[in-house]
Order: structure tokens, then sequence, then C-alpha cells
């Protein structure tokens, strides 16, 4: 359960930064003074400075907040319309599945980050909500993809026949019989997908139409590390390790969850 | 440099016998177009076309490049003289006709050219863009050609600065054969410059462009490189990486790796003070900043030698006034407001009323603008007690007219050139109503006549009226200049005299090859 | 005889292979083709055959999981083929599944308390909520599991046990019919003892009729009144118990009947067996005319162009399809001349 | 070639063709260790068939894998006990001797012939790989053989369905090609592991003839792994009775069948459907089988058992009942005598 | 088999109007100006200039009335005109090879590397290796691959000087080594543990007992029979992994100075040059569609279970 820890002390940060971000010093992350722009670590300042002079220590811990909201409320997104999707298509077959297998192929194959450009230029606000709503946009086909498959799979048992046959209509048997045997593999993936939506969050706001300053995040540090990496390392490497240590203990959290919904392994 | 990979030999330049040549990196900007009326007066223009005249990097004046001589009484009426014996790269000679051809080219508005607006104080400019419809003429009436090496140029009103005017890349010649097929101009251009674009020019999806050096070239500087390879890249970052790999000899560098390559290439790096202005605009238009007091106090509020000295490692000029010294007629220290003094700045604001509720700071979308736009957000904060203070980016394309629409809610930061070497350009650019680019909203009568009054100067008087000028627009800080930035060449070792052209790029013809 | 509880007229089901939107069918799997049968109250038919002749599309069909492709099925007196939606789900009461796989036919996440329990989430009228408990236990117990381990899920449970869980499921419908898609052919003697003796108990207590389906003829021996022998997608034979075991008709009830093992090493090397030759033919491209033929010894043209139909034979109740019926039994030989292929 | 068996330590011709000693087998699972055999004995000669009945779960599929050597580790081990082909034990020999000599001299034929064939790979191919990895045969020699061998299990046109796949052969084809892939190297031993249930009875009764016929031919030893009381009295010479991990009974087929000497055996011939039973209930053993992970020393079968006694707390020994005929029952003789 | 073929083609036609439509609609609906777009910062635009271009590119009509434009133009086989006045057809022939070459590298080197460490990984389950394997891969995702991208260009080009730094110049495979490698990581990951799952649901079947009875070698079991079946989830995963790395071309290209169909994709959009942006946009839609038709037929041999018809 090392997974659920790391996931639940990285949600604590998120949700209560104030608590951690003052362990070694002030822990104000607005607190900056130019002149210690992209200082190497000091006593009270253990990651250094970021290029504005902040304590990066306070602010890579502040960048938890944003960057697990936006990874959750994704993650909740995208698996809530593959899901639904993935369920329609799987089950209902015929034009419901050619229409979204047709649909699911043209998001997979237009440039997701062509898209997110576009639309989030249209939005012109770029917070949390907006970010995550276009992550959703592009994230979702994948595991929409995934859940077809195994609801082809489940649709095809016998107990879906049993249940049928004891009368059970679609809705009960989507809601209690589909889904709970079939996202095992979308929780996984989804797991596994973490990591990639705050690396996505970063990419956006490297193209100028993410998460921008004065906002905290992951993503927004490490693009500006990004462009002294030559000079100041540290500003890459700290924000790199909570990123890879959260995308961690995701991908774990997803499998333990598969395994957790599967009673045949407990 | 590090060892580079095989496939560069730009290493071996130099070797016996062998050709001198050296490769260039630029942004892509600087090759998307070579017809004079479309281009954006890059240092690749300038090697492929020289015009009338050229500014003098070292004093600051205009001197005759094609021209033998540039004279007006009025000036308003000009007769320019043009040196015999130029060429352009096939053979063709450079007349007068050359010159209006190019120039009514330009000034035709149904050509859509880019730089089209330069011409708006030729006369006959309105006659090829009507208000409405299609222009009956396609020549401008103000440009008249007297004999092959004579032109006349009339004016819509009195413009001394005529001469600098005509260094621009805008307005240089182009030969008849180039009007066969434009768009074939546009990609292998041929100019009477120094260096003529070989091979197929600039061909969609290829980076590179090959210059050879035209041996008729009659100006006073001629090439020292054989073949000039010019490299296109995404940005100057790019450029300089693959300077790093030893890919390319000469690029310009900014932002963050101006530092790195002052230390790791001391004595290739090549200083490039831009004749521009890094600026805090005010939103006039907005209640909130009414009160000068209001502006007053967020100019005095930014500690202006902290961004340049940490965040820009010292490569910049902390603005004491609207242009720095590289600008003729700048270097005045215009602004009083321009120095840190946070006791003054709180005391204004109280005054004003205080501040209260959110405010949002603008710029485009660059980094290297966000990050100083971040460290200006912190400094308000920080001085003047403003919590809420949010910054906000939008692309140019929505910027500039969000900001024409007065649709923008707070201090913007902007980064300004003059179009040309003189601070009325600059001051003209910012300040004069109408100006695509005066996006304060800043309108007062008294600045406006004494720029009248400097256009119609004569040369030396000018100056003086375009300092005034900016001193009663300064007073009523419309905006709030930050610092002159400075980039840099970096070259390697290989090549030497390298010299910035008007907008930074390297001089190539003045390149020397070892 | 009382009025039938489940009547089948002309079932037919095909297969579509390869359909979809904007696809051509390229072929038809004919599963099941042309069946008709009457089931009484408490009645129990057997139905045997190769693997693959249709059995379980048959019981799918007549449980009201498939739709036929043509003939009708009539529950309780009401024809089921036009029913939909809500109608259709309330007529399925009547009729119930068994299947053949334990493993399968159970929700692996569910306990089976929620699997016996949702029957009557489904149909509220069964049991008022307060009583569903009681009776989720009641009718673990009629089937004869611990009611305690009704927590536990599927895999915690044996085979037979699992195959009880599917029952007690069935059961909490209380329907009048039970179709057992081979529900022991997965589990050993001594379990299967326990499934078949609990289906007698079932069949005696609550006047359920049965169809059984199974490919060991044993089995079925033990527990049908009448049985019909099934061949590609056909009925072959049909008839009482006796009538099929003593004087099967139909060459291939005969095959079966003499492959059938025996659990006496007293009788082996004794025993007259037919031996089938060829493969079973596919039902995608069935034979003409009679479907036995290309394996049967006895073939003559006729079998080969028309197509027998199920004719009376001997005793009331048997019928054969097949153009020269002739009696033959296990134990005691041949009458007429049967030319067994060893 | 050189007989691989004969140049191993402590082969001795006059030892059983396949013996099973005292063997023990372990699996670690999340409720614990489960001991699915227990101690487990049999031995068959050549040209023997022995029969392997007993419970779901009482061991026999286990057991059979820790013969071939395909327990899978590190979740499953052979913990005690020896498997001796001809006196060789195979447990003391290395690895990649075991795999010279499984497929040569050992063979095992699957319950499900569907899962049990690689779904992506043409049967001959299949049967091929046997060849070539154990005889160094060339791809075509390979597939020559192969098709020899389909012909063997009669297949019919096998040259031509040598290139198909698993899934284009129906139920009995597929478990003939199960058996080609068991015999393609003529094995002494054969281990069928319910070779028939999937398939109806007539096709059973193919695969049953045609086993047989192999092993007439070749002296094999047969060990048949079923279910089916009627299959084992058809053609076992012998009858291996488990339960729970052990061999309870172990005797001549007619005797078995005659007068089973262990209850458990009674109790599963009294289970079986027979023709004069119709109307009556069937014989059922009460209770469940017990949990594996949690061992009762004593006699398992004694909380099912009617002639359980307060003497049934001690496991009981395989007790010498007659001449090759072994119970573990203390009271043997009471069931011996009904 | 043809058939199906035929009509999986047929009907990629309205996916790609439709997907033609999208874009146009999504660009038209771009907040900013085109013509302030196309001259830059703080350039002066003369009305009549302005008047011109809007004419030009039809920028005054409403969005049926240009998507109509678009679409004649379009059956005429002219795919329009980009403000930068070059046609389409000519940015996308020219940029076409680098991005193909790209896209190439970048799959092969996913599919092998994910086959090798995915099959190493569930080999060796709960091993240093699976470990390693999954320490590995994570850290790959985590990163944000423009991060990846700069480090790696300055390790592998700039310091060790093993690969260009950018630019095509070098030719295919040298220059697109790099570039490859980073997209493929960005995927890596995903198809990686999908293989190693796969693996480890095979080596479970029934059909590796077989293979061990007889008596087969581990690496003929694992290589010829598990790796074998365990591609067939994994190469209809590749086939979606092709989106993904057509659309990081858009960031890869740029950062490698690759003038591929990425790179020009993405400096269109700020200058709303919808030609350009629906051009690639569509052709990129509908590479994916062909390669995942012929994933969909290599499933067909990889699975001989699967017919197609
Ligand atoms: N959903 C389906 N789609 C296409 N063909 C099917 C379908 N279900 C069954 N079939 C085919 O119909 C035929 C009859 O199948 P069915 O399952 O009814 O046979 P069965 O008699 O129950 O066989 P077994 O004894 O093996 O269970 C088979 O050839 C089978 O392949
Ligand atoms: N891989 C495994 N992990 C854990 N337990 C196992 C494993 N394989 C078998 N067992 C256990 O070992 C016991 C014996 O299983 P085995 O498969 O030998 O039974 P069997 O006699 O062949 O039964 P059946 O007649 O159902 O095939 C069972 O209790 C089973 O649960
Ligand atoms: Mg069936
Ligand atoms: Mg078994
Ligand atoms: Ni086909």
């Amino acid at each position: 359960m090392i997974s659920a820890t790391v996931v639940l002390i990285i949600c604590a940060l998120a949700v209560a930064p104030q608590a951690f971000a003052g362990w070694f010093g002030h822990g104000d992350p607005r607190a900056c003074d130019l002149a210690d722009s992209a200082l190497p670590p000091r006593e009270g300042h253990p990651f250094g400075f970021d290029v504005q002079g902040c304590d990066l220590y306070a602010n890579v811990i502040y960048g938890a907040r944003s960057s697990v909201a936006i990874a959750l409320l994704t993650t909740l997104g995208t698996v809530v319309v593959a899901v639904v999707v993935g369920c329609l298509a799987g089950y209902f077959r015929g034009w419901t599945d050619m229409l979204m297998s047709r649909l699911v192929d043209v998001f997979l194959g237009f440039p997701a980050l062509v898209g997110m450009i576009v639309i989030l230029q249209t939005l012109s606000t770029h917070n949390e909500f907006t970010v995550s709503a276009v992550l959703i946009l592009f994230g979702w086909p994948a595991l929409a993809r995934v859940m077809r498959g195994s609801v082809l799979a489940v649709v095809n048992s016998e107990y879906i026949a049993a249940a049928r046959g004891i009368g059970a209509g679609p809705v009960r048997i989507l809601l209690r019989h589909v889904i709970p045997n079939s996202i095992g593999p979308v929780a996984v993936l989804a797991g596994l997908n973490v990591g990639g939506i705050i690396a996505y969050e970063s990419a956006l706001t490297f193209l100028g139409v993410g998460l921008q300053t004065p906002a905290i995040s992951w993503g927004v540090q490490l693009n500006t590390a990004q462009q002294y990496f030559t000079t100041s390392i540290h500003l890459l490497v700290f924000p790199s390790i909570f990123l890879t240590v959260t995308v961690l203990g995701f991908v774990l959290l997803g499998d333990a969850l598969r395994d957790a919904i599967d009673p045949r392994i407990r | 440099a590090c060892g580079g990979t095989a496939t560069q030999d730009s290493g071996d330049g130099g070797g016996a016998g062998g050709a001198k040549t050296f490769s260039i990196g630029v942004t892509s900007y600087f090759v998307s177009h070579f017809t004079p009326g479309q281009s954006g007066g890059s240092n690749i223009d300038y090697a492929v076309f020289t015009p009338l005249t050229a500014v003098d990097s070292a004093s600051g004046q205009a001197r005759n490049a094609v021209a033998e001589s540039i004279e007006s009484e009025d000036n308003k009426v000009w007769t320019i003289k043009i040196k015999k014996g130029w060429t352009f790269h096939n053979g063709e000679e450079v007349t007068a006709q050359s010159f209006a051809d190019s120039w009514n080219a330009t000034a035709y508005g149904p050509n859509a050219m880019t730089n089209n607006y330069l011409f708006a104080d030729f006369e006959g400019y309105a006659d090829l863009n009507p208000a409405e419809g299609e222009p009956k003429t396609k020549t401008l009436s103000g440009v008249e050609v007297v004999d092959t090496h004579t032109l006349k140029v009339t004016l819509t009103k009195p413009l001394s600065l005529l001469p600098y005017i005509l260094a621009q890349s805008t307005f240089a010649p182009m030969p008849k054969a180039a009007f066969t097929d434009l768009k074939a101009f546009d990609a292998k251009p041929i100019g009477n410059g120094p260096y003529q674009v070989t091979g197929e020019g600039r061909t969609t999806g290829a980076t590179k462009i090959t210059l050879q050096r035209y041996d008729k070239y009659a100006g006073e500087l001629k090439g020292d490189a054989e073949t000039v390879e010019v490299k296109s890249y995404q940005d100057e970052v790019a450029a300089y990486r693959d300077f790093q790999a030893g890919a390319v000899d000469v690029t310009l560098v900014g932002g963050n790796n101006l530092t790195n390559a002052a230390t790791r290439y001391k004595d290739q790096l090549v200083q490039v003070p831009f004749p521009a202005v890094i600026y805090l605009g005010f939103p006039l238009w907005d209640k909130r900043f009414e009160d000068i007091k209001v502006r007053q106090a967020f100019s005095l509020a930014v500690d202006r030698d902290a961004i340049v000295k940490s965040l820009l490692r010292g490569f910049g000029q902390p603005a004491k006034g609207l242009a720095g010294s590289t600008i003729p007629g700048g270097g005045a220290q215009d602004c009083e407001f321009c120095s840190l003094d946070v006791a003054r700045a709180k005391s204004l604001l109280a005054e004003a009323g205080g501040w209260s509720g959110p405010l949002k700071l603008w710029t485009y979308q660059d980094p290297v603008n966000t990050t100083i736009l971040e460290a200006v957000s912190n400094q308000l904060r920080t001085n003047l007690g403003i919590e809420t203070i949010t910054t906000g980016t939008q692309p140019v394309d929505q910027l500039y007219p969000n900001l024409t629409a007065h649709k923008i809610d707070g201090p913007f930061l902007l980064y300004m050139g003059a179009g040309y070497p003189h601070l009325y350009a600059l001051a003209d650019q910012l300040f004069t109503k109408g100006s695509g680019t005066n996006v304060t909203g800043y309108d007062d009568e008294e600045f406006a006549s004494l720029l009248r009054k400097a256009a119609a100067a004569e040369p030396d008087q000018a100056m003086g009226l375009a300092q005034e000028a900016t001193r009663t627009a300064m007073a009523a800080v419309p905006l709030s200049p930050l610092f002159q930035p400075v980039g840099g060449l970096v070259h390697s070792k290989k090549l030497s005299n390298v010299t910035p052209e008007f907008l930074g790029g390297a001089r190539i013809a003045a390149i020397k090859v070892n | 005889m009382s009025a039938p509880v489940l009547e089948a007229r002309g079932l037919v089901k095909y297969y579509p292979i390869g359909g979809g939107p904007l696809r051509r069918v390229a072929g038809q799997v004919k599963a099941v083709d042309g069946v008709d049968l009457t089931l009484g109250p408490g009645e129990t038919l057997g139905i045997v055959g190769e693997s693959g002749c249709g059995k379980s599309t048959l019981a799918k069909v007549l449980a009201a999981l498939e739709r036929p492709t043509a003939g009708e099925v009539t529950v309780c007196g009401r024809p089921v083929g036009r029913l939909r939606g809500r109608a259709l789900r309330r007529a399925r009461r009547d009729v119930q599944l068994v299947f053949q796989d334990p493993y399968t036919s159970l929700d692996p996440r569910m306990t089976i308390e929620a699997i016996v329990r949702e029957p009557f989430e489904i149909h509220r009228d069964l049991a008022p909520r307060g009583d569903r408990r009681a009776r989720v236990r009641e009718l673990l117990e009629t089937v004869g599991l611990n009611p305690d381990h009704c927590g536990r899920y599927p895999h915690q449970f044996s085979g037979g046990q699992r195959q009880r869980v599917g029952i007690a499921r069935a059961l909490a419908l209380r329907p009048r019919v039970l179709v057992c898609d081979e529900p022991v052919s997965a589990l050993d003697v001594s379990v299967q003892a326990q499934i078949v003796n609990l289906l007698e108990r079932l069949r005696d207590e609550l006047d359920l009729a049965y169809v059984f389906i199974s490919h060991d003829l044993s089995v079925v021996q033990h527990l049908a009144d009448r049985i019909a022998v099934m061949y590609l997608g056909k009925v072959v034979e049909i008839g009482g118990e006796d009538d099929v075991y003593r004087n099967a008709g139909h060459p291939y009830t005969q095959a079966l009947l003499s492959a059938m093992p025996v659990p006496d090493p007293g009788l082996r090397g004794r025993r007259e067996e037919i031996v089938l030759t060829g493969e079973p033919p596919s039902p995608i491209d069935p034979p003409r005319g009679c479907s036995f033929h290309p394996r049967c010894w006895k073939a003559d043209e006729r079998c080969r162009a028309e197509p027998p139909a199920l004719t009376a034979w001997r005793g009331a109740g048997h019928a054969v399809a097949c153009h020269r019926p002739e009696v033959w039994s296990p134990a005691g030989g041949t009458e007429g001349e049967v030319s067994a292929t060893r | 070639m050189s007989d691989l068996l004969e140049s191993l330590p402590g082969h001795d011709p006059g030892a059983p063709m396949l013996s099973v000693e005292d063997l023990q087998v372990e699996f670690a699972t999340a409720h614990g260790t489960v001991r699915a055999v227990n101690g487990v004995s049999y031995a068959v000669g050549a040209g023997e068939t022995l029969a392997v009945l007993g419970e779901s779960g009482s061991g026999k599929s286990v057991t059979a894998r820790a013969v071939m050597g395909i327990v899978r580790a590190p979740r499953g081990r052979v913990t005690a006990g020896a498997i001796r082909l001809r006196g060789v034990d195979l447990l003391t020999l290395p690895e990649e001797t075991r795999r010279r000599l499984r497929g040569t001299t050992v063979a095992m034929i699957f319950q499900d012939a569907l899962s049990a064939l690689n779904p992506v790979l043409p049967v001959g191919y299949q049967i091929a790989e046997m060849f070539r990895y154990h005889r160094g045969a060339s791809r075509r020699e390979a597939r020559r053989r192969a098709v020899e061998v389909l012909d063997r299990v009669r297949i019919p046109s096998a040259a031509r369905r040598a290139g198909d796949y698993p899934h284009q052969f129906s139920g009995g084809m597929r478990q003939r090609v199960g058996i080609a892939l068991a015999i393609a190297l003529d094995p002494k031993v054969i281990i069928a592991d319910e070779p028939t249930t999937a398939l109806d009875v007539t096709v059973q009764a193919q695969i049953m003839r045609l086993l047989g016929e192999i092993q007439r031919e070749h002296g094999t030893a047969l060990v048949l792994i079923t279910h089916d009381m009627g299959v084992v009295a058809d053609i076992a010479d012998r009858v291996a009775v488990m339960y729970a991990g052990r061999v309870v009974e172990e005797a001549g087929a007619h005797d078995i069948y005659a007068r089973p000497a262990h209850p458990y055996t009674r109790a599963l011939l009294g289970a079986i459907p027979r023709p004069h039973l119709r109307g009556k209930r069937l014989a059922v053993i009460p209770g469940a089988p017990p949990d594996m992970s949690r061992p009762d020393e004593g006699c398992r079968f004694r909380p099912r058992c009617e002639l359980a006694g307060p003497g049934c707390a001690d496991a009981p020994p395989l007790y010498d009942v007659a001449p090759g005929r072994a119970s573990a029952c203390h009271e043997w003789t009471k069931v011996i005598e009904g | 088999m043809g058939r199906y073929i035929v009509r999986r083609v047929l009907l990629a036609i309205p996916v790609l109007l439709g997907t033609t439509f999208v874009i146009y609609l999504a660009v038209y609906a771009l907040p900013g100006d085109p013509i302030r777009a196309l001259f830059g910062p703080n350039q002066v635009i003369s009305p009549s200039v302005e008047r011109a271009l809007r004419e030009r590119f039809h920028l005054d009509d409403p969005l049926i009335v240009q998507y109509g434009h678009y679409l004649a133009g379009l059956a005429r086989g002219d795919l329009g005109t980009s403000f930068s006045g070059r046609p389409v057809s000519e940015i996308i022939r020219a940029g076409w090879p680098v991005t193909f070459q790209l896209g190439i590298t970048a799959w092969l080197m996913e599919a092998v590397l994910a086959i090798l460490l995915g099959t190493l990984a569930g080999v060796r389950r709960g091993k240093a290796a699976d470990y390693t394997v999954l320490a590995g891969t994570t850290l790959a995702m985590g990163i944000p691959f423009f991060v990846v991208a700069y480090v790696a260009q300055f390790v592998f080009g700039v310091q060790l000087g093993w690969f260009p730094v950018s630019g095509a110049d070098a030719g295919w495979p040298v220059a697109y080594l790099l570039p490859g490698l980073v997209l493929a990581l960005g995927v890596l990951p995903q198809s990686a543990r999908v293989t190693r799952n796969s693996v480890l649901d095979n080596l479970s079947a029934d059909y590796v007992d077989t293979a061990d009875a007889k008596g087969l070698p581990r690496r003929v079991v694992v290589w010829r029979h598990v790796v074998r079946n365990s591609l067939i989830p994994v190469v209809s995963l590749l086939g979606v992994s092709l989106g993904y790395m057509l659309g990081g071309t858009v960031l890869i290209e740029g950062i490698f100075n690759l003038p591929g169909l990425g790179y020009q994709i993405f400096t269109s959009i700020p200058q709303h040059d919808g030609p350009v942006v629906v051009g690639i946009g569509t052709l990129l839609v509908l590479v994916f569609l062909l390669v995942n038709l012929l994933v969909d037929l290599l499933y067909g041999i990889l699975d001989p279970r699967i017919r197609l018809h």
C-alpha cells in the first residue's frame, strides 16, 4: 500500500500546502527577492530559489495543488466519458458502436496538441478547469477504446446472459455487471495516464496556453526550468522528483485499484 | 564549441585553398520574405539588397549608399541622384526606375505588401490606396523618374528625416525581372547587395539558404566570405544550441542564453544594444489609471536595476528615459519616475485614493516577457501592497486589437523598436494619435505640434524638437519605460569583425573569415 | 395431460456471419433449424446431441434470451415472440435458464447474496424489501447451501456449490420451467449426483418442469421423462425415455447409445459399438437431404435428396426423422440387419 | 539416437516405467500455503493403463504436472518425494536434462485442447517444433514428420490441414491434435488429463479407441485422469482413487468396481446414475471436501465418512488389502465386505 | 478482405470531411485577427492592404461560405493557399518526408523498445528487471517531453556530440534518432506495460504448459509462443500511439528544427492559417486511419482467429 500512502501525502500537499511549506524556511511561495534569482540551495531554502527569487521548496509544495487538481479532474473526467462511450459502443453495438468508434478514431488521429492550443486560445481563460476540460476532451478516446474492448469481452459472458434472464434491464446490467467487470483495465490505464496529464499540463504552459504564472504548478515550474536548466539545474530537478514520485504513486494505485475491485485476488 | 558532428564542415573554412565560408543562424522570421515591400529588414535583407542610404551604427548618421546625393529645399520635394555602376545580381543596371518600380509595387494597395504603410507620406499614396474600390492608377504621383539616375520625390508634408527612412530595406530597388513572377522573386530575390541568393532560394520545407558573394557589388563593403549558409530556426534558443554544437558560426543570442554565452564564449560575444524600449503601458481609458499619481506610483514601484541585474544578468540598460543612447536623440533622462522609490510610490498611491480590487497585468505570449512581467507583478505586490495581482498573456494578434479596442483591463508589458534609428521614430510610433502602435491611447495636442515641427525642421533642430516632444509625453506618464534590451552576437573563433546590423543580426558583409 | 407450460413451434435460429452495420451478411450458422417441442407441467424433457448441434441455442431461445429467426415460443399459453422491453422481462420470469458453466455464469464481483437477491430487486413485487434477506437465505437453504456463506464470492465456492447458486437465482423468480443447459457436465460424479438429486427434489416440491440438456446419456436417462435427440439443429428422434433408450429408431441415436460408456468393467469388449466415420458437418452449410447421411452407414439416394420428416414410430409419442428407421438397442443387439462398422 | 534415459544415473530396466513416490506439492497463495498433493504414490508399467480417479481438486492434475515438471515456480513447489522413470529420479536431474526428457520420454495430453494449443501457430508447426528442438530435424523434415503424426491420429487430409490453426478444427479433431503432440516422439509414458471431458460420447469413444491403439502399438504406459467411471471401466487396467491430495485406494479395475475397499470409492460408485436407479435418489457424499490450506492430521475423509470412528484421528497408512491392492482406510475390512 | 478494405476506406471519407469542417470551425472561432497575426507585434497595417488581404482570403465571408470555397477547391484537388502565399499542397509535399521519417523512426523505436522491455519485465516479474522497467518508464512519462527533448538535445547533442542537435540535414536515420527517441519515450511506458501485462497473461495460458510439456527450450517458449501471442493487444496500441506521435511532432519538430508538417501546423495556428491547419490536420487523421486499417489487417495475420469480412 505504498502507492496509497504516496498518493495520500501528495493529496495532503494539494489540500493544505501551508502545513508543509514552512518546514525549512518562511514557507511563503510569494515572498520573493530578485536578488536571490535562481540561487542554489542554502540554509533554510533546501531547494534553492527560482528565477524570481522565490523559495523553490515552498513553490514546489504549493505546486502540488494545481497539478494534482488537474490530474484528478482530468482522470475523473476521462474515465467517466470513456466509461459511458465505451459502454454504449460495446453494449449496444451496431450503429452506436460505429459512430462512436469513428469519433474515437478522429480524436486519436488528430494532433491533440493542435486541438488543445486552438481551443484554449479560444477560451482565453486558462485555469485548472479549462485546462482539465481540454485535456479531458482529447484524453477520453484512448480510454474509451480500451473500455469498449473490455466491455465487449464482458457482454458476451454468461453472467450477463444470466442477468438478462432474470429480467434485468440494460441500465441495471450496465451499472451492476458490465461496468464493475470491465473497468479494471481502464483503471490501470488511467493510473498510467496521470503522469501524462501533469506532463501535458506543462506542455500547454510551454506552448503558452496552459496555466500561467503567477499560478503555481509543477508544469509551470518545469517550463521555466527548461529555459534555465543549463545554468540552474536545481530548478529542473526538484519539481521533477515530486512529479515522478506522484506519477509512480498513481501508476501503482491504478494497479492496486484494479486488484481491489477484483474479489478473486483479495 | 564542443566537438560537432561530422555533418558540419564549418571548422575547415580556413583550410588550405578552401573557399571562405561560414554559416549564420537566424530565426525563420528573418527570411520569411525577400521582396522589399514585405521584408522585415533583417541582416539577410541587407546582405541581398542595398537601399539608397545606410545608417552608420557608430555615428547614428544616415550615409549615402546607392544614392549619390539626397537634397531638398523644403523637406517636401526631394531630388535623389543615384550612383552609376550599380548592378543587380542578374547584371541589370540599377536605375532610378528600379527604385520607382519597387516603391510603386509596395505602395499599390491591392498588392497587399506589408510595408505599404511606409509610403503613407508620399504624394499619391491615397490614389493607390483608396478607401473603397480599386485604385485608378498604379504609380505614385510623388515618385518621378527624372532621368536614368535621378528621382524626384514629393511628400505630402515636410519630413527632414527622409534619408533615415530610405535606409530601410523596404526602399530597396527591384529589377525588371522581378515583375514577371513576384512569387518566385520573393523566394529567390535578385538584389543589388553584396550577396546573392543561389540555388532555389528559399524553398518550402527547407531550413537553409545559400548566399554567394556578388563580386560586381558596387558598394563599399564587399563581403569577405565567398559563400554564406543561412540556417533558419524556430527561435534564437534553437540556433544557439546548434551554435554550441558547432553547427553554426554566428547567431544572435538573447534571453537566458546570454548569460551562458557570456561565460562560455567570453571573447566571441558581441553585445548588441537594441534601439528599442521595453515598457509598462497604462490603459489610459481605464478609470483606475486616470489619476496620474497612480501611474507615477506604479512607475516608481518597479525596481528596474534588480530586474536587469538579476533576471537579465545585466544584459539590458535600466531605463532612465524613453530611448537609450544607441538611438540618435536618445539617452536623455526624460523619465522622472523611472527610479525605485517605494516610499514615494506608496504615498502617491495613497494620495490617489489607494488601490482596491484586483489588478491584472498583461503581455503577449513570450517566455522572456512573461518572466519579466512576473517580476514586475511581484514588485508591485511587495512595494505597493496590492495583493491580488494576476498576469495574463494573449497572442500578439489578440492583444493589439484588444488594446486598440480598449478591452484590456490593466497595465501591459510591451516591446517597441524604432522603425528607423531616430528618437523621432520611437516617439511617433508610441505617442502619435492614430499610430497603430500607440496602444496607451495617449493623445496630446502639444506633443503633436512639437513632433510636427520636428518633422519639418532641419536635421539638427529636428533632434531637439523630438526630444522636447518626448519630454512632454513622458511627463504625462502614459507608459513607464523599464529597460532598453541588449542582445548578443556570438560567433565561432574563425570569424572576426562581427558587428550588428540595425535590427541586431550580424552584418554579413562585414564579417571576416580567418 | 394438462395444458403445456412451454411450447415451441417451428423454431429456427440462424446466426449471421460477419454481419453488422454496412456489412453484407456472408453466411448463416443454422444453429437451430425447425424444432417443435411441448413441455407439460412437472415434466422433464431431456435433450441430447453432439457438441455444436444447437442445444444451447435452443435453450437460449426457449428462455427468451435470443429472439428466434422464425417460429414461436409459447409460455403458459402466452406467445413471447412479440414482447419487448418490460413485458419481455416479465415473461422471462416463467422460464429460467441454468447455465452449463458455473464458473462464468456468476458475476465474479458480486457476493452470492447479491446474486440471489438481484431478481428481487428487479421484480419488486416478488417480495417486500424487508423480507428479501430472509428469502435469499431460504433459497440458499433450499438448494443446500449454508446461508451463512452468503457474503462469499463465487470464486470461493466449488463447482457444485456454484451451480447451486445459479439454481437458487433461477428459483427466486418462481419459474414454471427450468431450462438446464448441461448443468452437470463440468462436475465430477459425486457432485453431479448432488445436483441431480436437487433437481429431482425441486421438481417434486415445486412442480417444476425441466428442459434438461446434456451429453451424458446416463444422467438424462436418470432424470428425463421424454428425450429429444438433436443433430445439426434438428430433432431427429423424440420419445419417452424407454422408447428412445430401448427402441431407438434413428441411426444417430443408435450410434450415441452404443458409444455410451458403461461403468462396469465386466462388460468391457462385449458391447457392440457403432463407429461413426467422418467429421460432423458444418452448420453453415449443412448437407442436402438428410443431414446425417454423410456419416450414415445405410444412406441411400433418397437420404441424399430428401430431408426426412419427424414421423411417428412405434410407441405413442415416439417419432423419428429417418427414411429407414430400424430398431436397435445397445444391450439386445440389432433387429433387422445393421451393418455396424467396427 | 542413444536413449537419454538409459544413460542417466539410477536407470534400472526392471523398475516400473513410471513411479510416483510419496510426492508432495505446495502452492503459496494469498490464503497461505496449499498442500495440493500430500504424499501421492502410484506406479504404472509399460503397456499398462492406470486410471486416476477422484474428486475435483484432489490433486490429480497437480501430480501429473509435477511428473511433467511444469509445476509453476515460484508459487508451486515440489517439496518431497520422488518421480522415477525406470528408476531414474527426475527430481534430482538438472532442469536441462528434464527438459530433454519432456516430450521424448514423458508426454502429456491436456484437458481443454483448444486452450492447450497455441492459437496463433498452425497445428503442423506446433508438432514440427518437437522434431526440430528434440531431433534437430530441418524445417522441411520436421514438417513432413508432423504430417505423418497427424496422419497417425487420423486427421483427414493431414498434409493440407497441417497449415490450419486450432480454431479451424472441431473439438474432437483438436483433441486428436493434442494427442499427436503427445505421441509425436513415441514417449514411453503418456499422461492424459481428462482428455475427453469436453467432448460428446461418440467423439469420446473415437479418442479412447485411438489412445488404446497407440498404446498397444508402442507399449506405452498410460496414466489416464478422468471423472468418467464408464471410461475407466472400459479401458483401465488399474485404478488409483485420490482424495484430498492422497491416493486413498489403488487396485485392478475389476476389483474396484466389484468390491471397493475405501468408503470414498464406494460412495463414488454409488453416485453414478444407472438405469435401475431411475426415479430414485442417487447416493451422495455429504459435506464438502476439506480445505487444503488448513491440513487436518488424521484421515481427510473422516468428516464425510459414515464409518468414521475415533481411530480416524490418525492418518491411515496405505494398507495392503490384497496383492496389488491398497486402501488408506483403517476400516477397509468393513468396507470391502460391504 | 478486399471488400473490407474498400468499405473501411469509403467509411473514412465522411469522417475526413467531418474533420475538415470541425477544424475549419475551430480555426474560424479562434479569437484574434489573422491579418494582425500576419503582420507581427508592432507593425502598422494600412487599411487598403488589410482590405485586399481580407478579400483575397475570403476572410469577410461567413463561415459557411468560406468553408464552401474550401470544399470547392478541394473538389478541384486544390488544398488552398496559405496566408504566406504558398499553396498548401506544396507545403505538405515539402514537409511530408520529414514527418514521415520522424514518425517511422519513433514508431519503430517504440515498438522495439516496448516489446523488449515489456517482455523482459513480464518474464522477470517481481524481480529487479521488472522494477527497473517500471521505474524507468515512469520517469519517462512523468517528465514533460519538451523537457526531455531539451535535456536530450543538450546532453547528447551539445555535450556529447553523438547526434546532430537539430535539423534534418544529416538525413535518415541519424537526424531522426534523437527526436524519434524522445517521441517514442512519450508512449513507451504505456506500451511497455501493456506488453508486460499481456506477456504475464500469456505466460499463465494453458498453451504455455503444452509448450513446456513438449520440452521446448525456454527461449523458444517465450519468444515463439508467449511473445507472439502477447503482441496482439500491443499492436493495436501501437496503432493508436501513432496518433499520439503525429501529434507530438507538433512540438518535437519545432524543438529539433525539423521542417515537417507538425512544425508547419504549429506555426500556422497563431497565424490563423486555416487552409494549412485543415490540410495538414486532415492529412494526419487520414494517415492515422490508414495505419489503423493496416493494423487491423495485421491483426488478422497475428491472430488467425480473427477473420475480416
Ligand atoms: N452467437 C453466435 N453466433 C454465431 N454462431 C453461433 C452463436 N452461438 C452459437 N453459434 C453456432 O451455432 C451452433 C450451435 O451452437 P450451440 O452452442 O447451440 O451448440 P451446443 O449443441 O450447445 O454445443 P455444445 O454441446 O458444445 O454446448 C454452433 O455451430 C455454434 O458455433
Ligand atoms: N497454481 C495453483 N495455485 C494454488 N493452488 C493450486 C494451483 N493449482 C492447483 N491448486 C490447488 O491444488 C489442488 C489440486 O488441484 P488439481 O488441479 O490437481 O485438482 P484435480 O484433481 O485435477 O481437479 P479437477 O478434477 O477439477 O481437474 C486444488 O485444491 C487447487 O485449488
Ligand atoms: Mg452448449
Ligand atoms: Mg484437473
Ligand atoms: Ni475475406
